[in-house]
């Protein structure tokens, strides 16, 4: 278990530094050998998590709630307070099995691009890392390591290879997110030296109670220090402008991995960090929090009707979802945080797909312009009719994994704030109109001069970076309870620290 | 004494001293051996080679004496403690680091006294923390001084480095006026130029116009020596000779010297009991504070790249000043955060000198932003992607070493409740993302433009030296890095020398 | 000489003399007389050192300061043939507002400083005779003791000062001749 | 001469190492010739070794007498470095004003 | 009691839509129409097997799995029926084959009948998943399943915008509706703790309900009937049904006529004790239902296009299905549902043949005569226009009759106005009939009609027969009294006391006398109305004749009372003036203005510190004598008090 889980998560590190000195001449070496290692890591994966699956479901001792399993450890930095640890439980091993999942769609997808060489690779490989990284950590030294961490391939990765306005969306997506997370930072520190916590391990910070008298007291402070790099991250409105334009401007991969993963921290953060170190705080500010998902879900969605840009579209409408997944996160009730928690799933696997299909047409296209895009049903069939299950999964069509997660969203938020469940109902409304005015101008009408003039030949390749992803969501919007039942003990866990 | 080596009835040496003072002796034979290879005009491959047998004995006779017990060499003149041994190893490193990449000047010619200049120098800079009377403080810091003017003109066939060694000269000489009318006024308020001395008479002086007169003779010291390590807004000298000296000796001075002056300053600031009065920690924290601010945003206002490491290189004295000001128990902080900016930035420098050499401009050349792009079309690769961790590193994002050190001094800011300079030093951070990832746009972000050949195989032969230079400041940050689990120690270190 | 109490009449003159020469030096148009004048001033504060009773501080003053230093700028300056400079320009008129204004800013916090103190009260004056610590033997003593160390670590320095000047000095012909390849 | 009977003898020394050093301060603000900021340089040290031989004097202690002497030799050493820059300079540029040595900035 | 053969009712329409669209992908129109068409006839027989086998007296039910559980939401994916679920079992797979049928020709020369089929089957499964499904959420996913379909197949040919664009306004306006069932959803979670439909009615029966007060269960009620406004088309939600006839026929009468928009009416029916204790929101049902019954019909008299007629008929229809809701009535609402679903589907078929033999033209002034051309299509349209307009011993009248019946038991106010729509009907049904078949062939293409393929008019037959036998499972009581379908609906809510809903059961009778008179009159009115709106235009021989000076009414009924404009300068143009303007003041100005102002004010400001580094060393010197002398002067003179 300590060495599969060690060794799942140094794998892409490992990888990714030896695919940086791979020849730049041939690329396809790098991609090929890229894909393996993307194979093998999946393996790793399963490997790892082997072990805890079945128990994942099972209440902890005594019919109670799970907590964070820590499953490896090494006292790296003692006097920092920190330790080298390693967890996993239903709230992570949902996301990595994500994680893993797009990585190696994309291992696919990058085959025979001729520009995505060794350096995209292997940074790739090291974001995966750094994601799985901040997944495991059961440290908040580590955590935040390698939270910022991910920021340095993410910013190559969206500048190196991005389209025409990449250095400005890269260079905002940096400081944005690392605004927010220097805050984080400085509440670590305040954890590790003003306080008398054993460590910064997740268990012992749990353990300890901070005051809590209003947000100029210690637990407040502390709360909005992580807030403040989450909310960033998720994006909460309105930290949110920074996402419109990464997503634009990032290649293919990238965008699938901003969507699928790296936002996802940002709920999962929540989660782990902020709701059981301090659960007074949560509660004082979970109105306030909500209020910002319902106006993040609203305007995320008026933003994206009138979007002129599908990436941008898309991107909007991800600030949109995430709102949600606020609004679920600090209902403070068990439905709803699970309900987050699968809408996580379910988001990054149609967002990553819309992304993926939309990257497949633009490298040939060349154009994000909704308005030169027409009938693409009738130039490839089966590329639209892709498009157009993922965004049905996107707007919440019940039998797709949206839809599940929106309503135990919202369904659980009517049971402690009706009437913010009832603004975030909008989002529904909005969604589909959003969505389905895109879709109307981009898959039906006549034929665009664009569309006409870039024959679209989707490769073997890019099929097999597509299918899992529709396949996993077509079996999602059924056999969620898969899930659910695996994130369920962990969910309650959090919960039972709001007394 | 009484078997002691020299007796005479001036001066004795006794074995503890004679053992202490051995490295600064192998220095003496260095010297020896420098100044014939001068004497003899041998090539730069040679004096290359000898600048390794003379720094790297020198630095191993520190590192096995590190654990030694302090040992007061001649009185005041010299105390060889821990620290000063950390400082001497730090900057041999610093200067076996520069040697490796001194390159000849645009017509092939280099003055081989480079290496003798280098070796006194390195002699003051080692004997600098360790002088415990403003006598022999003052003798060191001015043979660190003249050296460095030297260094900074040794391109003489340049107009710039010239003009550049001549500004140094000025403001240094200028700046050791006041220095000198401080200690002057010292001396007479005391009536001594005893660290020890001069503490103990200030512990009784409390008020009055003795009170002032300490604080004026205080301040003339602090703004002598924060003109050394280039404060704002006494910083202005050092962009220029940064920009315009030989490259190896911008390096040496742009980071050698903050190291020493800093720990001398340490040293200073609790022996002659500058830490009495609250007045002179404001005013250095306000320095440090306009540093930070101001520093960042003339470097982001720059288009040299040496220049903006300068400015850059005024940010971080600025960090490095805010741990000084917390007090004796952040020097420790101080110390690594400093050796492990030295060693990025060396290795930056060493990356621009190759850089500028493989564009086929003059050595010793102004790299400015624009030439970037052409680096990053032709010449991305391994190098190209240190230069991303040195300059990510310094902008301190972790697990890179550079962040390791912020968070060390972030740490001590911390618990010695200077919430304040930790907010600067989290704002320091934030801005600085303005600059150092304006580096790295144009060298990873234009891909698509087109290439165009640049014939490099003549010079792939003088390639090497900075190839050698950089991977050796890679082992060196990460050695750093791995020493964190050595940090308690060095810190333990530090305070005995505090004491 | 008393060093107690308050300053002769020969003392004042002097000090008088000395602060002229010094502005001169720094009003006159011509380098040559400015270097002229600084010998002067270098002079003259030797006399004040005698006049303090530091017989061989002047001596080494007079000597090394007044004698070489000085003769070095005058050489220097007669070498470079260098054409007198206006100390007034108009542009210039802010930098040398703003520097007098600094300097006798700066002037007024020292000399506050100093003249408020109170040192001239300490008894050490009393104990001990001026010769224990002006004479030649005192202070060679302490360059071979407690100063060793720094004394010769500026030997090094001086080395490295000539070595430095070797450098800056050659002639670009001569450094072609002896390593152009 | 009343006017200077309130100072003792250090004092009016001290003053006029002082002020030495103030007007070598100004000096070198003020000049635009690089050789004559040198000699204000030397002012300024000047009046740094005025103030410490007469608080030899009035200390008794002979440490102010030597550190005059070890400023002495480094002033003489960065004279002699100063001067050979100014030559090299000279001879490269024409010129050793330092309104016209400005080619670093910003 | 159990039945896994519940399951292949769903499945196998699903099967034959993943066939179609996934596996087979034929272009052969008879290959793909065989799939489809077996997969709905083998669900219709598993329907008539379960029927059969089990009559209505237990509930059968099939487990699936748990689609998804937490907390106190658990959500199975299983299915129930009940009597009311059966006899719309029958309705729905029977007409749905025979629609598919019947499409198997109508669209012979698409470019892709797989797909055709393939969403026809899908629809299928959706709307069978609706009706079977045992708690609400499975309810909401073939609710959301059948919009999706309608969307998918209102816009099948999707290379015009127009039909892209009505596609989209149905999904949207359905969603609008849905927000309401959604609603319902959490009340019931919140409030009832249950999804399960059997389950709510125990609860709603149970102490529980009357300690929760009724504002939950009017919230929960009103939110069904909300959601059933956007499905079953009513006010004011009903503006996309008439667009949605950009589809292809078949699907108009599938979908926009005999089932989809039927399914408001049906869930209100399972959830039917709630809404009858919520006596307000019945009030509201009946306004509903009564202006959305006069709206449609007072559009309709004047449309030319001949599915728009039929479309608005349609909602006058449901109109009235809704009127009986209100008045109390289920059964005869349901009745009104079966008998409608029969004769509309006939009727859009009918005018599908008559669109294929006039070659894709539609307007039905550009028709007349085609009696003689195209004489099975002519006569099964006739059956279906007088089952509409409640000709004698047709199925239509004897279900219209029932709800006049009721009505006028209730009011006769309501009874009057419900017999002015009815007479409207009548009237703008023989107009259409007429311009169609009647008078001279007014175009070319009207004279060049022809009679379609057997495999379209054989559907047609059936459906004519059926528009007229279905009639007979309920006969008032002055005409022989059956009541088969009454009582078996009542079956349905077996358990639940009182006893409700069915015709015998009213507390006053009607004496026979007032029943013969009210039918006497209600059928002599209409078939009064159709003889005039006969004459008017049965003979009329040239376009012009109809389109000379229109008047202020026709004006307003032929642009649809401009419901559409007035929908989009209140609701929608605000909306989007907001949507575009807010997000583009808060993201771009707002946020992002802030941002960039601090970007380029950092520039600037180090820009301007540049030029304080002018490159003199006095300059540079000049600083620290600044900050030595003014930290000395502050430190001094602030020790003294004097700053």
């Amino acid at each position: 278990m300590e060495n599969s889980l060690l060794l799942f998560l140094l794998w892409p590190f490992v990888t990714g530094l030896l695919l940086f000195l791979f020849p730049k001449k041939i690329p396809l070496l790098a991609q090929y050998s890229s894909l393996v290692f993307q194979i093998v890591w999946v393996l790793l994966f399963v490997w790892a998590i082997g072990p805890i699956w079945e128990e994942l479901s099972v209440a902890g001792d005594g019919g109670g709630p799970r907590a964070f399993p820590v499953y490896f450890s090494w006292d790296w930095i003692p006097f920092l307070k920190s330790r080298f640890s390693l967890g996993l439980d239903g709230l992570n091993i949902p996301l990595l099995g994500l994680n893993v999942l797009l990585s190696l769609c994309l291992g696919f997808f990058s085959l025979n691009k001729k520009n995505l060489g060794p350096g995209y690779l292997g940074l790739f490989s090291i974001l995966n890392g750094a994601s799985v990284g901040s997944l495991l950590a059961a440290d908040a030294f580590v955590f935040y390591c390698f939270w910022e961490f991910m920021l340095i391939p993410m910013y190559l990765l969206i500048g190196g290879w991005g389209s025409k306005n990449r250095v400005y969306a890269s260079l905002k997506f940096f400081a944005f997110t690392m605004a927010g997370s220097l805050f984080m930072l400085a509440a670590i520190l305040a954890l590790a030296f003003q306080f008398d916590v054993a460590s910064l391990g997740w268990h012992d910070l749990v353990a300890t109670n901070f005051e809590f008298q209003g947000w100029g007291s210690v637990q407040g402070l502390l709360f909005l220090g992580f807030m403040l790099a989450f909310v960033v991250k998720i994006p909460v409105w309105p930290f949110h402008t920074w996402l419109p334009d990464a997503h634009t401007e990032a290649p293919t991969g990238a965008s699938v991995i901003l969507a699928g993963v790296l936002l996802k921290l940002g709920v999962y953060g929540i989660a782990r960090w902020c709701l059981p170190l301090f659960p007074e705080a949560s509660a004082a500010a979970a109105p306030t929090l909500m209020a910002l998902g319902c106006v993040g879900i609203v305007m995320g969605a008026f933003a994206a009707w009138f979007q002129t840009d599908i990436k941008k579209m898309i991107a909007y409408s991800s600030v949109s979802h995430l709102g949600f997944m606020v609004l679920g996160l600090f209902a403070l009730g068990v439905e709803a945080l699970q309900g987050a928690f699968f809408q996580n799933i379910a988001h990054g696997l149609s967002t990553g797909a819309l992304f993926l299909i939309f990257g497949i047409i633009y490298e040939r296209t060349h154009s994000r312009e909704i308005s030169k895009y027409g009938g693409f049903a009738q130039e490839h069939a089966w590329l639209a009719t892709s498009f157009i299950l993922a965004s049905m999964a996107s707007i919440g069509l019940p039998g797709l994994p949206g839809f599940v997660g929106e309503f135990l969203i919202l369904a659980g938020s009517f049971k402690t704030f009706p009437v913010y469940s009832l603004v975030a109902l909008s989002g529904v409304l909005l969604g589909a109109i959003y969505m389905l005015g895109m879709l109307r101008r981009f898959a039906y009408g006549p034929v665009s001069e664009l569309v006409k003039s870039h024959p679209v030949r989707v490769t073997w390749n890019e099929w097999a970076s597509l299918v899992p992803l529709l396949l996993f969501m077509i079996y999602l919007g059924f056999g969620s309870q898969a899930i659910l039942s695996k994130v369920e003990p962990a969910a309650t866990q959090v919960l039972t620290y709001f007394r | 004494m009484e078997s002691s080596f020299f007796d005479s009835s001036v001066f004795t040496l006794g074995p503890n001293e004679l053992q202490a003072l051995f490295p600064l002796l192998w220095l003496c034979v260095g010297l020896v051996f420098s100044t014939l290879a001068a004497g003899f005009r041998l090539g730069i491959g040679f004096t290359r080679v000898l600048s390794f047998f003379v720094f790297v004995p020198f630095v191993g006779l520190l590192a096995i004496q590190l654990g030694n017990p302090p040992v007061a060499v001649m009185g005041t003149a010299l105390e060889m403690n821990a620290f000063t041994r950390l400082v001497g190893c730090a900057v041999g490193i610093l200067a076996l680091l520069v040697s490796t990449f001194v390159t000849p000047t645009r017509n092939g010619v280099l003055h081989p006294e480079w290496l003798a200049i280098l070796v006194v120098q390195v002699l003051g800079l080692t004997l600098l923390p360790g002088a415990r009377d403003w006598v022999s403080f003052f003798v060191y810091l001015e043979t660190l001084a003249i050296t460095g003017y030297v260094m900074a003109s040794l391109d003489t066939d340049r107009e710039k480095s010239l003009e550049a060694g001549l500004k140094y000269l000025l403001t240094g000489a200028f700046g050791s006026g006041f220095f000198l009318m401080g200690a002057a006024l010292f001396y007479g308020l005391t009536g001594t130029l005893d660290f020890e001395l001069i503490a103990s008479a200030l512990k009784s002086v409390n008020s009055g116009p003795e009170k002032f007169m300490a604080l004026s003779a205080a301040i003339l010291i602090i703004s002598s020596l924060s003109f050394k390590l280039a404060l704002f807004p006494l910083h202005m000298w050092a962009p220029d000779v940064y920009q315009a000296s030989p490259t190896a000796m911008a390096a040496m001075l742009s980071t050698a010297t903050k190291i020493s002056v800093f720990g001398a300053l340490a040293g200073i600031w609790t022996l002659t009991g500058f830490s009495n009065f609250p007045e002179l920690k404001q005013i250095l924290i306000g320095l440090a504070g306009l540093s930070i601010v101001a520093g960042s945003l003339l470097a982001m206002a720059q288009k040299s790249l040496r220049r903006l490491f300068a400015y850059s290189g005024i940010v971080n004295a600025g960090f490095a000043a805010l741990a000084l000001a917390a007090g004796p128990f952040a020097t420790g902080s101080m110390f690594a955060y400093l050796f492990i900016y030295s060693v990025s930035v060396v290795g930056i420098f060493a990356l621009l000198e190759r850089f500028s050499t493989q564009l086929g401009l003059e050595p010793h050349g102004d790299l400015k932003i624009e030439n970037l792009p052409q680096i990053g079309r032709k010449f991305q690769g391994i190098f190209v992607g240190i230069f991303a961790f040195f300059v990510f590193s310094i902008a301190g994002i972790p697990p890179l070493p550079g962040f390791f050190g912020k968070y060390l001094i972030l740490k001590d800011l911390w618990i010695g409740q200077e919430y304040f300079s930790a907010g600067l030093l989290i704002l320091g951070t934030l801005l600085g993302l303005g600059f150092y990832l304006k580096i790295l746009v144009p060298l990873y972000m234009n891909q698509d433009e087109p290439t165009d050949e640049i014939p490099q195989n003549k010079r792939v032969a003088k390639l090497w030296p900075t190839a050698l230079a950089t991977t050796l400041c890679v082992l060196a940050a990460i050695y750093a890095l791995g020493g964190l689990s050595r940090l308690p120690r060095w810190v333990e270190t530090v305070e005995i020398f505090a004491r | 000489m008393e060093s107690v109490g308050s300053p002769n009449v020969v003392q004042i003159v002097l000090g008088f003399l000395t602060l002229v020469t010094a502005l001169s030096v720094v009003l006159s148009k011509n380098p040559v007389v400015s270097a002229v004048n600084l010998m002067a001033t270098l002079f003259l504060t030797g006399a004040l050192y005698i006049g303090l009773g530091h017989f061989f501080m002047g001596a080494i003053q007079i000597l090394i300061y007044a004698g070489a230093i000085a003769v070095l700028f005058v050489f220097i300056v007669m070498l470079l043939d260098l054409k007198p400079l206006s100390l007034t320009l108009p542009g210039r008129a802010v930098s040398i507002a703003g520097g007098v204004f600094v300097s006798l800013f700066l002037g007024l916090g020292l000399s506050v400083a100093a003249f408020r103190s109170s040192f001239g009260n300490q008894g050490a004056a009393e104990v001990e005779s001026l010769a224990s610590i002006a004479s030649p033997s005192v202070i060679s003593l302490q360059f071979l003791s407690k100063y060793h160390l720094p004394f010769q670590v500026a030997g090094l320095l001086i080395f490295a000062t000539v070595m430095g000047v070797v450098v800056l000095g050659k002639p670009k012909k001569q450094l072609d001749q002896v390593e152009g390849k | 001469m009343e006017l200077f009977s309130g100072l003792s003898v250090t004092q009016f020394h001290v003053g006029i190492g002082v002020l030495l050093f103030c007007i070598g301060v100004s000096g070198f603000l003020i000049r635009r010739s690089g050789l004559i900021a040198l000699m204000c340089l030397e002012l300024m040290l000047n009046g740094v070794n005025l103030c410490l031989v007469s608080f030899s004097n009035l200390h008794r202690n002979p440490e102010g007498a030597s550190l005059v002497l070890f400023i002495v030799l480094v002033a003489a050493a960065e004279a002699a470095v100063a001067l050979g820059l100014f030559v090299a300079i000279f001879r490269k540029v024409g010129t050793v004003s330092l309104d016209d040595l400005r080619s670093l900035k910003g | 009691m159990k039945s896994e053969a519940l399951r292949w009712i769903v499945f196998f329409p699903l099967i034959g839509a993943a066939l179609n669209g996934l596996l087979i992908r034929s272009k052969n129109p008879y290959l793909s129409g065989a799939i489809g068409t077996l997969a709905a006839f083998a669900s219709f027989f598993t329907s008539l097997i379960i029927f059969s086998q089990n009559g209505f007296s237990t509930h059968i039910t099939d487990f699936l799995f748990t689609w998804f559980s937490t907390g106190n939401i658990k959500v199975d994916f299983a299915l129930e029926v009940t009597a009311v679920t059966s006899v719309m079992l029958l309705v729905i797979t029977g007409i749905g084959g025979l629609i598919h049928t019947y499409a198997v020709s109508y669209m012979s020369h698409d470019e892709s009948p797989w797909r055709f089929f393939a969403y026809l089957n899908l629809f299928l499964a959706a709307m069978l998943t609706l009706v079977l499904s045992q708690n609400l959420v499975g309810v909401f996913l073939g609710w959301e399943g059948v919009g999706l379909c309608s969307y998918l197949l209102i816009g099948y040919w999707y290379k015009e915008n127009k039909n892209t664009e009505a596609g989209m306004k149905a999904f949207v306006t359905n969603r609008i509706g849905d927000l309401g069932f959604l609603v319902a959803l959490f009340i019931a979670i919140r409030d009832f703790g249950t999804l399960n439909i059997s389950e709510i009615l125990a609860f709603v029966s149970g102490p529980q309900a009357a300690a929760l007060g009724s504002t939950s269960l009017l919230i929960f009620a009103a939110g069904i009937f909300w959601a059933s406004t956007g499905k079953s088309a009513q006010i004011p939600l009903y503006v996309w049904l008439p667009d949605a006839m950009a589809g292809p026929t078949p699907v108009s009468a599938l979908i926009h006529a005999a089932t989809m928009v039927t399914s408001g009416v049906f869930v209100s029916l399972r959830l039917w004790p709630i809404f009858e204790g919520q006596a307000q929101l019945l009030e509201v049902i009946l306004v509903i239902g009564l202006s959305t019954a006069w709206l449609a019909a007072l559009i309709a008299l004047t449309q030319r296009d001949i599915k728009k007629v039929l479309a608005y008929s349609t909602v006058s229809q449901l109109g009235f299905m809704f009127a009986a809701l209100g008045i109390g009535a289920p059964v005869a609402a349901f009745f009104h549902v079966v008998t409608h679903a029969c004769f509309k589907a006939l009727l859009f078929l009918g005018a599908g043949s008559v669109i294929h033999g006039m070659h894709e033209k539609q307007d039905l002034l550009e028709m007349g005569g085609l009696q003689k051309k195209m004489p099975l299509t002519h006569g099964t349209f006739l059956v279906g226009t007088l089952a509409i307009i409640g000709f004698p011993l047709t199925s239509g009248f004897f279900s219209k009759d029932l709800i006049l019946e009721k009505a006028f038991v209730k009011s006769p106010v309501v009874y009057f106005l419900l017999l002015g729509a009815a007479l409207l009907t009548a009237f703008y049904m023989l107009r259409a009939y007429s311009l169609a078949f009647w008078g001279k062939p007014r175009t070319k293409e009207a004279e060049h009609a022809h009679e379609s393929h057997w495999l379209m008019t054989v559907p047609l037959g059936i459906l004519a027969l059926l528009s007229v036998v279905v009639g007979f499972f309920e006969v008032p009581d002055i005409l022989g009294g059956i009541h088969k379908f009454t009582e078996w609906v009542n079956l349905s809510w077996i358990g639940w006391t009182p006893q409700l809903g069915g015709g015998t059961a009213e507390a006053h009778h009607l004496s026979h006398l007032a029943e013969w008179l009210l039918v006497l009159f209600t059928t002599g009115g209409s078939l009064g109305i159709a003889y005039l709106s006969w004459k008017k235009f049965g003979q009329i021989q040239a376009k012009s004749a109809v389109e000379s000076n229109p008047g202020f009414f026709t004006r307003l009924s032929e642009n649809k009372f401009y419901v559409d404009e007035i929908y989009g300068i209140l609701f929608l143009k605000p909306l989007a003036f907001v949507a575009r303007t807010g997000s583009k003041i808060v993201d771009h100005s707002l946020i992002n203005g802030a941002l960039h102002g601090i970007k380029d004010s950092l520039n600037l400001s180090g820009n301007v510190l540049a030029l304080f580094h002018t490159g003199g060393v006095q300059t540079y010197t000049w600083y620290l004598v600044f900050v030595a002398a003014l930290s000395i002067c502050v430190a001094i003179f602030s020790g003294w008090g004097v700053l």
